[in-house]
């Protein structure tokens, strides 16, 4: 066990050396944190409400509107705003439900074994294959008032499979390291020897795993608002993209108006993505430049 | 092995492909083609013209296939005799009619008093057919020789919901319906269908209707009218990007979808509308919003009354509309109606924005702000907050609820704008579990009997299916309306006076709040078609529209005057 | 083998069960009642109304005690009876999906197995060297982060609105009537390009990326840098990785379907293009339950379909599941 | 003279620096020899082996020469170096168990390798299945996917592959540490075997387990820390090592068999210097009992009997 300490002690000095260096990870991560803080700090740039009427209507980028305004003279940029704050929300949530669900599934599958490892593919394999999205369509169907958080707990309920697919494989191939044998000796309650001794040795998994969910669970969430099956009040940047496509912004030109949501999506799930390869090389010696 | 797999995939591809393509087919001449959009909202499925709720998607089916006794002219106010050559009442209770002369199916056999007859009747054998309660006061229809049919009537007749129906009711073939079974006739799809208009059936993809004209349409001699385009293409667009954009390119001659911008686009002359300024289109059907008056404080006629000076139309009508649409008269009666509208009453007891006022009602009638929440309270001192609705994604609705909302907590009174969607919104408005709502299901109509029968639809049930959804309840009222739709079109004194009585109800108990006119939504394209209707002397006055059931009010004729450009 | 496949239909028949018992209980649990809402469009006289009701609640079998109506819902479906629509009444849901399917195939067949394709023949040609693989990271993980509509909105305006090279809406041209020809064909092909266009590329990042990763992994494994020991040439030993990296890719191919069948969806609603997705939303948007009801279950009988090709295309590429030891 | 290592130094690259992996090794084998490479892990005995025939990234050839059979070695340059692979020098790596292509038949592969290298199978066809008989593998294993094989099986397999084209010299690296006792025998066996029957000229066989060597190596080297520390004749180094870390080092060996892969050598305190910025001089110094000043400096590999070289101070003071 104390060589096992020293050994992470090591790991984490490692990581932190290589993280350090690796320009994927500072790239991905500082996008993703500029974001994180437009949503967080935006409403000390714009005091506007995102529904409010009032301004010019359609007018175009200026220093006034620094995002133009919408066909009816809302604030293009306070709507962003808002947008991305329920945009980071539902990452949050969803990706964040659809990994706690996958890690408890695929350590248990992995750990157990047998019976219940058995049940447990055959869960998440029927997951798998059955097309969420269109399921997620005719739940928001059903439910008809909906919110945020109602949202992202479906994406989340939805999205873990593949996530603990991966994490029982990795399990699978932890189970029978020598200091998981020692934990089991040394008569550790299971959930135990999981959380004490499997987790913090593949956090670099859980935390990768996560990252995806959280992207994954954006883009998710933009698709149902895009089509109107979102938050049937408030923001979303695809429920921006909804309304420009709904009042024309398109022949009418105003570009302005659904261009940054679409664009901070694609900005920020790539980052995430991209900060995944960066601690990928972190992590896995193998795939560092050389 | 993937080129083999993708080799079999393209193959089925190809040959699904292949199938989907009929054999037959064409490029359609662009100057005797006329593409229209804005009246379908999903694929064509039936062509059964006693079909109201699915005939939306096959505009033309009544008007175009299948027409009526009369016609409508909404801007003229007048019936014009179509089927009909006249129409008379012999009696009080005795409607004789005279059809025209070499009246014609499409599939030649000639139309007689006896397809009439047989149309009427059906109403008596089935219950689902929607004029059937007509015939509560209609005791016979009989045809009598090849041209006359007679209609007798028991010693109460509504004349008006009677006149109504005169211009509504499609005449079916005798020869082909008799056979067919109950639904078949109610509910039927009635797959490519045989009339007596001025188009006939083409076809039909998901996405378009294609009607071609009827060379043998009586009307061409007998009235002299040949619709200009040979060919119709009734578009259905999934959104308004499309609408506009084509009729911006001018590859949709005529749109009759609400598309949000057109002022500005009138304004630079690149499309057309019937107005060249503000609002820009006719006004069609009345916005009301419905206030549920079974429960408090909307029970009480003074916050009623508060409400309506609180709401600030003008910005529905600038921002939510911008400027498509004009504020409605506190009666709710339609411009081409406004000879019903009693004007001294109006000006007496009527309302329009004013939140002062609003404020001034709300403190005389004792709802002040007790808790400083800045949202007055009951007088009981029991908070007040209201939800306002309309169905999630109907977007200009969306905008204006958001402007009754923000004018109403301007005022004092905490309302909340929310979209359900349109099954819960239905559900509530038909079963009374909403606060306040906005509808306007009443019809363009010869009479404000159309409408105020939509407001106060009586006797109030527990799922009021349409009309006087707030339950609003007065026998008084009630009465006056039957009363109403007992009086003769002929007779304008009386109806005006009918009409007067009823807003006198209308204007000071504020049951519920017309607020605006939905516009007639039309832009065209002057880039094939001309003479569009505009407004103005001696331009053609019609109804610019391709809605279904408007065909007869005037859409007909503009299709009749429509020109080519050269 | 054996083995692997009867766990497959297994689980794919438990699922195909579950997802049909689902989709039955759909129109019973929504709240309002379909035929309602159906009636109330044509703003009726009460009494008419009630006759319609009975009509229509017989013309959808919902008269019967809820067992039967389950059993009947079996009976029909296998009898490819998938009811009727409500918002298209009375057309048969499985006449309407008909129609649809052709686009369907005809957008995602290409958009799929071509950006699969392309994308991996890329990113294993990018993997390791340098400049391409500097830049197709960027723009490769830009493109899969990319929203399936807004590519679909942006290149609408541009292609559509601003330069106008594409049509934005519809599967072929207004101006004709569909005929085997070359302006017909050609029609369709043009309205087709930019949907097809913005599945394409989503895809064919993701896939690059994918390929990219995986080939890094390959090139790095053992018997790679025995073949190199040995003296083989990189075209060799790129050839065996990329035939090793090929295989998650093909998974990954399975478990990608639900995604692209979504993104289809909102491509087609962009594009107003007639497939599935676009009738699904009119669907839910009118409260036509049955034809929901009808269009989800054609999705998963069509995913479980191609899934279960794709296992076949594994077992051809991979000796391990042929020989009875399955890497599950 | 089959191979001849002078000056050889090899570093790796690492974001933090150059890790002096090899420094300056200086040794030669004869034909026919059977060497053992020994000491503990990172002491540097997979780069000396990889440097002779992988020398690829992290890995930077900083000087020395390496000659084969009287010809320079361009070891340098991946490249280049492909000409002498596998015909030349050849290596059973370590991980023999996972060395061949899963998902492609053996045969196939096998094939398809060589024709890569200009060989058409045919031509090689009997000469592999006699090798076969040779380590008692079944023809049809071609006709296998790795899978199908059990770990010996594997191993085996790849030992024959590797001398296909009978090398030079072959590299073994801890052929044997994957196996159980009995099988590594064997497998030590066949390597004697191909020696003997002239497949391979000399082999060099680098592992932990000293009693491996004990049976089947001629001469064993043992490194420290990147420096070449002995060699001699396997009798010498066993019986009467001269270098400190030798004696320390067979002194502590546990008995025969058992092998102390990443186990530091109970008997000698401290451990080895990180090979970041090694220390000056000897790198054995701060472990070493007879250290002084004298090994500040680099002490030289010098021949202190026939066959017999030593790189330390005191040893080369009593001869002086």
């Amino acid at each position: 066990m104390a060589r096992r300490d020293r050994g992470g002690k090591k790991r984490r000095n490692e990581f932190l050396y290589f993280a350090l260096r690796n320009n994927k990870l500072k790239i991905g991560a500082s996008i993703v944190l500029l974001f994180l803080l437009v949503a967080a700090f935006g409403s000390f740039l714009t005091d506007r409400d995102p529904e409010a009427f009032g301004g010019p209507m359609s007018s175009p980028p200026s220093a006034e509107y620094w995002f133009g305004t919408t066909f009816f003279g809302q604030d293009v940029f306070a709507q962003f705003i808002a947008g991305l704050r329920a945009t980071f929300l539902v990452g949050a949530l969803g990706g964040g439900l659809a990994t706690v669900l996958g890690m408890l599934i695929g350590f248990v599958a992995g750990y157990r074994g047998g019976a219940v490892d058995e049940s447990l593919n055959v869960l998440t394999n029927i997951v798998l294959v059955i097309p969420t999205f269109a399921l997620l369509l005719i739940i928001s169907a059903y439910l008809q008032v909906r919110g945020l958080i109602m949202e992202s707990i479906f994406i989340g309920l939805t999205a873990w499979p593949w996530a603990a697919r991966a994490i029982r494989a990795q399990t699978l191939s932890l189970r029978s390291r020598e200091f998981v044998d020692m934990a089991r000796i040394s008569g550790m309650r299971p959930l135990r020897i999981i959380f004490t001794e499997i987790a913090p040795n593949m956090m670099s998994y859980l935390v990768m795993t996560f990252i995806l969910q959280f992207g994954g669970a954006i883009l998710i969430a933009a698709t149902l608002d895009f089509i109107g099956l979102g938050p049937t009040e408030g923001f979303s940047l695809g429920i921006m993209m909804q309304y420009a496509v709904l009042w024309g912004a398109l022949p009418l030109g105003l570009w302005w108006w659904f261009v940054p949501p679409g664009a901070a999506i694609a900005a920020i799930v790539g980052a995430l993505y991209f900060m995944n390869v960066g601690l990928d090389e972190v992590f896995n010696p193998k795939l560092r430049e050389t | 092995m993937w080129s083999r797999s993708k080799g079999v995939l393209s193959a089925i591809v190809v040959a699904l492909l292949v199938v989907g393509i009929m054999a037959f087919g064409q490029v359609y001449e662009r100057t005797e083609t006329i593409y229209v959009s804005g009246a379908a909202w999903g694929p064509a499925s039936t062509w059964n013209p006693f079909q109201p709720g699915s005939l939306a998607n096959t505009t033309g089916t009544l008007g175009f296939v299948y027409e009526t006794l009369f016609n409508y002219d909404p801007l003229t106010n007048e019936m014009i005799p179509w089927l009909a050559e006249s129409g008379e009442w012999i009696t009080d209770i005795s409607y004789e009619l005279t059809l025209r002369a070499g009246l014609a199916w499409s599939d030649g056999t000639p139309l007689t008093a006896e397809d009439v007859a047989y149309t009427m009747n059906l109403g008596v054998e089935y219950d689902a057919m929607w004029f059937a309660p007509m015939f509560d006061y209609v005791t016979s229809v009989i045809s009598i020789g090849d041209r006359i049919v007679r209609f007798d009537f028991t010693d109460a007749p509504l004349y008006q919901e009677f006149d109504n129906n005169l211009y509504n009711i499609p005449i079916v073939p005798k020869h082909l319906w008799e056979g067919r079974t109950e639904e078949e006739i109610t509910i039927g799809a009635n797959e490519n269908p045989i009339g007596s208009g001025a188009y006939l059936y083409d076809s039909h993809e998901s996405d378009r209707n294609i009607w071609i004209r009827n060379e043998n349409w009586w009307a061409i001699d007998a009235l002299d009218l040949y619709p200009a385009p040979k060919r119709i293409v009734d578009i259905r667009f999934s959104s308004n990007n499309v609408a506009l954009g084509s009729v911006i390119k001018g590859e949709v001659d005529l749109s009759n979808n609400f598309l949000p911008g057109v002022a500005g686009l009138s304004d630079q002359g690149i499309i057309t509308t019937y107005f060249e300024g503000a609002p820009y289109m006719l006004s069609a059907n009345t916005a009301v919003l419905f206030l549920n008056t079974t429960i408090a404080p909307m029970d009480d006629a003074a916050f009623r009354r508060a409400l309506a000076y609180a709401i600030n139309v003008d910005d529905i009508v600038n921002v939510a509309y911008a400027q498509l649409v004009a504020a409605a008269s506190p009666t709710g009666l339609l411009p081409s109606l406004s000879d019903y509208v009693d004007d001294d009453l109006v000006a007496d007891i009527g309302w329009s924005y004013d939140p002062a006022m609003a404020a001034q009602i709300l403190a005389d009638n004792g709802y002040v702000d007790v808790d400083g929440d800045g949202y007055v309270e009951a007088p009981d001192g029991s908070a007040i907050s209201l939800e306002v609705t309309c169905p999630s994604g109907w977007t200009d609705w969306m905008a204006a609820i958001a402007v009754i909302s923000d004018s109403c907590k301007a005022a004092g009174i905490n309302v909340e704008n929310v979209t359900p969607d349109y099954g819960a919104w239905n559900t509530q408005m038909q079963t009374g579990t909403f606060n306040m709502t906005l509808n306007n299901w009443a019809a363009m109509s010869n009479t404000p009997w159309t409408l105020y029968n939509l407001l106060f639809r009586h006797p109030i049930q527990t799922q009021m299916q349409s009309g006087n959804f707030g339950r609003y309840d007065n026998e008084a009222l009630f009465d006056l309306v039957d009363a109403l739709a007992a009086i003769k079109t002929t007779d304008i004194a009386a109806m005006q006076d009918a009409c007067s009585a009823i807003q006198e109800v209308l204007l000071s108990e504020v049951p519920m709040i017309p607020l605006w006119y939905n516009g007639m939504w039309a832009q065209y394209s002057e880039a094939v078609w001309t003479n569009w209707p505009v407004d103005g002397d001696n331009t053609p006055s019609r109804l610019p529209t391709t809605w279904s059931g408007y065909w007869q009010l005037g859409g007909l004729m503009m299709l009749c005057e429509l020109e080519l450009v050269d | 083998m054996r083995r692997y496949f009867s766990r497959k239909l297994l689980i794919y028949l438990v699922t195909f069960f579950l997802a049909v018992t689902v989709d039955w209980l759909i129109p019973r649990l929504m709240p309002g009642d379909p035929i309602q809402n159906m009636l109330s469009r044509a703003a009726l006289n009460a009494n008419a109304a009630e006759k319609l009701y009975t009509y229509y609640t017989h013309a959808f079998r919902l008269d019967l005690p809820v067992w039967r109506q389950y059993l009947n819902f079996w009976n029909a479906l296998l009898h490819g009876d998938l009811g009727i629509s409500t918002y298209l009444f009375p057309t048969p849901v499985s006449e309407i999906i008909g129609d649809a399917v052709p686009y369907d195939l005809f957008l995602l067949l290409p958009s799929i197995l071509l950006s699969w394709w392309a994308g991996n023949k890329f990113g294993a040609y990018a993997a390791r060297t340098k400049r391409l693989d500097n830049t197709l990271l960027p723009i490769g993980y830009l493109l899969t982060a990319t929203p399936y509509m807004w590519l679909g909105i942006l290149l609408a305006w541009v292609f559509g609105i601003v330069l106008g090279w594409f049509p934005i809406a519809g599967a072929y041209s207004y101006t004709m009537s569909p005929h085997l020809s070359w302006t017909f064909v050609g029609s369709v092909l043009h309205h087709w390009f930019l949907p097809f266009a913005s599945l394409f590329l989503v895809g064919f990042g993701g896939w690059a990326i994918g390929m990219r990763n995986m080939i890094i992994y390959e090139l790095e494994a053992d018997y790679s840098h025995y073949l190199e020991a040995l003296g083989a040439p990189r075209r060799l030993i790129r050839k065996y990785a990329f035939r090793n990296a090929i295989l998650p890719q093909l998974s990954g191919l399975a478990l990608q379907l639900g995604v692209v069948v979504a993104g289809a969806l909102v491509t087609e609603v962009v594009f107003s293009y007639p497939g599935i997705g676009y009738l699904i939303l009119a669907a839910i948007q009118n409260q036509d339950y049955f034809l929901v009801q009808g269009c989800f279950l054609f999705i998963i009988i069509g995913v479980l379909a191609a899934n279960f090709l794709i296992d076949v295309a594994y077992v051809i590429v991979d000796p391990r599941t042929r020989r009875g030891m399955v890497g599950e | 003279m089959s191979l001849q290592v002078d000056g050889l130094t090899v570093y790796y690259q690492t974001l933090q620096g150059d890790v002096r992996a090899l420094e300056n090794a200086t040794f030669s084998m004869a034909d026919g020899e059977i060497m053992g490479l020994a000491g503990e892990s990172g002491c540097g005995k997979s780069t000396l082996s990889n440097s002779l025939i992988l020398l690829a990234p992290p890995m930077k050839h900083v000087c020395g020469r390496v000659l084969l059979d009287g010809n320079e070695l361009p070891i340098g340059r991946v490249e280049a170096m492909n000409r002498y692979r596998f015909k030349e020098i050849s290596v059973v790596p370590q991980y023999a168990m996972n060395a061949m292509n899963p998902t492609r038949k053996i045969g196939k592969m096998i094939e398809e390798l060589l024709r890569a290298r200009g060989i058409e199978i045919r031509k090689i066809l009997p000469e592999l299945k006699r090798r076969l008989d040779l380590v008692e593998l079944k023809h049809n294993v071609l006709k296998m996917y790795p899978i199908e094989l059990s770990g010996g099986m594997k191993q085996r397999m790849v030992m024959v592959l590797s001398t296909l084209l009978d090398p030079s010299l072959l590299l073994a690296d801890e052929i044997t540490s994957a196996l159980d006792v009995s099988t590594q025998k064997a497998v030590a066996g066949m390597l004697v075997g191909f020696r003997d029957q002239g497949i391979v000229k000399s082999v060099i066989v680098i592992t932990h387990d000293m009693s491996i060597l004990y049976q089947i190596a001629d001469s064993i080297l043992i490194m420290y820390a990147g420096q070449l520390a002995e060699k001699a004749d396997t009798e010498t180094i066993i019986h009467t090592p001269r270098h400190p870390y030798t004696k320390m080092l067979i002194t502590s060996l546990p008995k025969v068999g058992v092998k102390h892969d990443e186990r530091r050598l109970a008997g000698i305190p401290g451990k080895p210097p990180l090979l970041l910025d090694p220390p000056e001089g000897c790198r054995f110094r701060e472990r070493c009992p007879h250290a002084h000043e004298r090994c500040l400096q680099v002490p030289p590999f010098v021949e202190i009997a026939p066959g017999h070289h030593v790189a330390c101070w005191k040893v080369g003071d009593k001869d002086a």
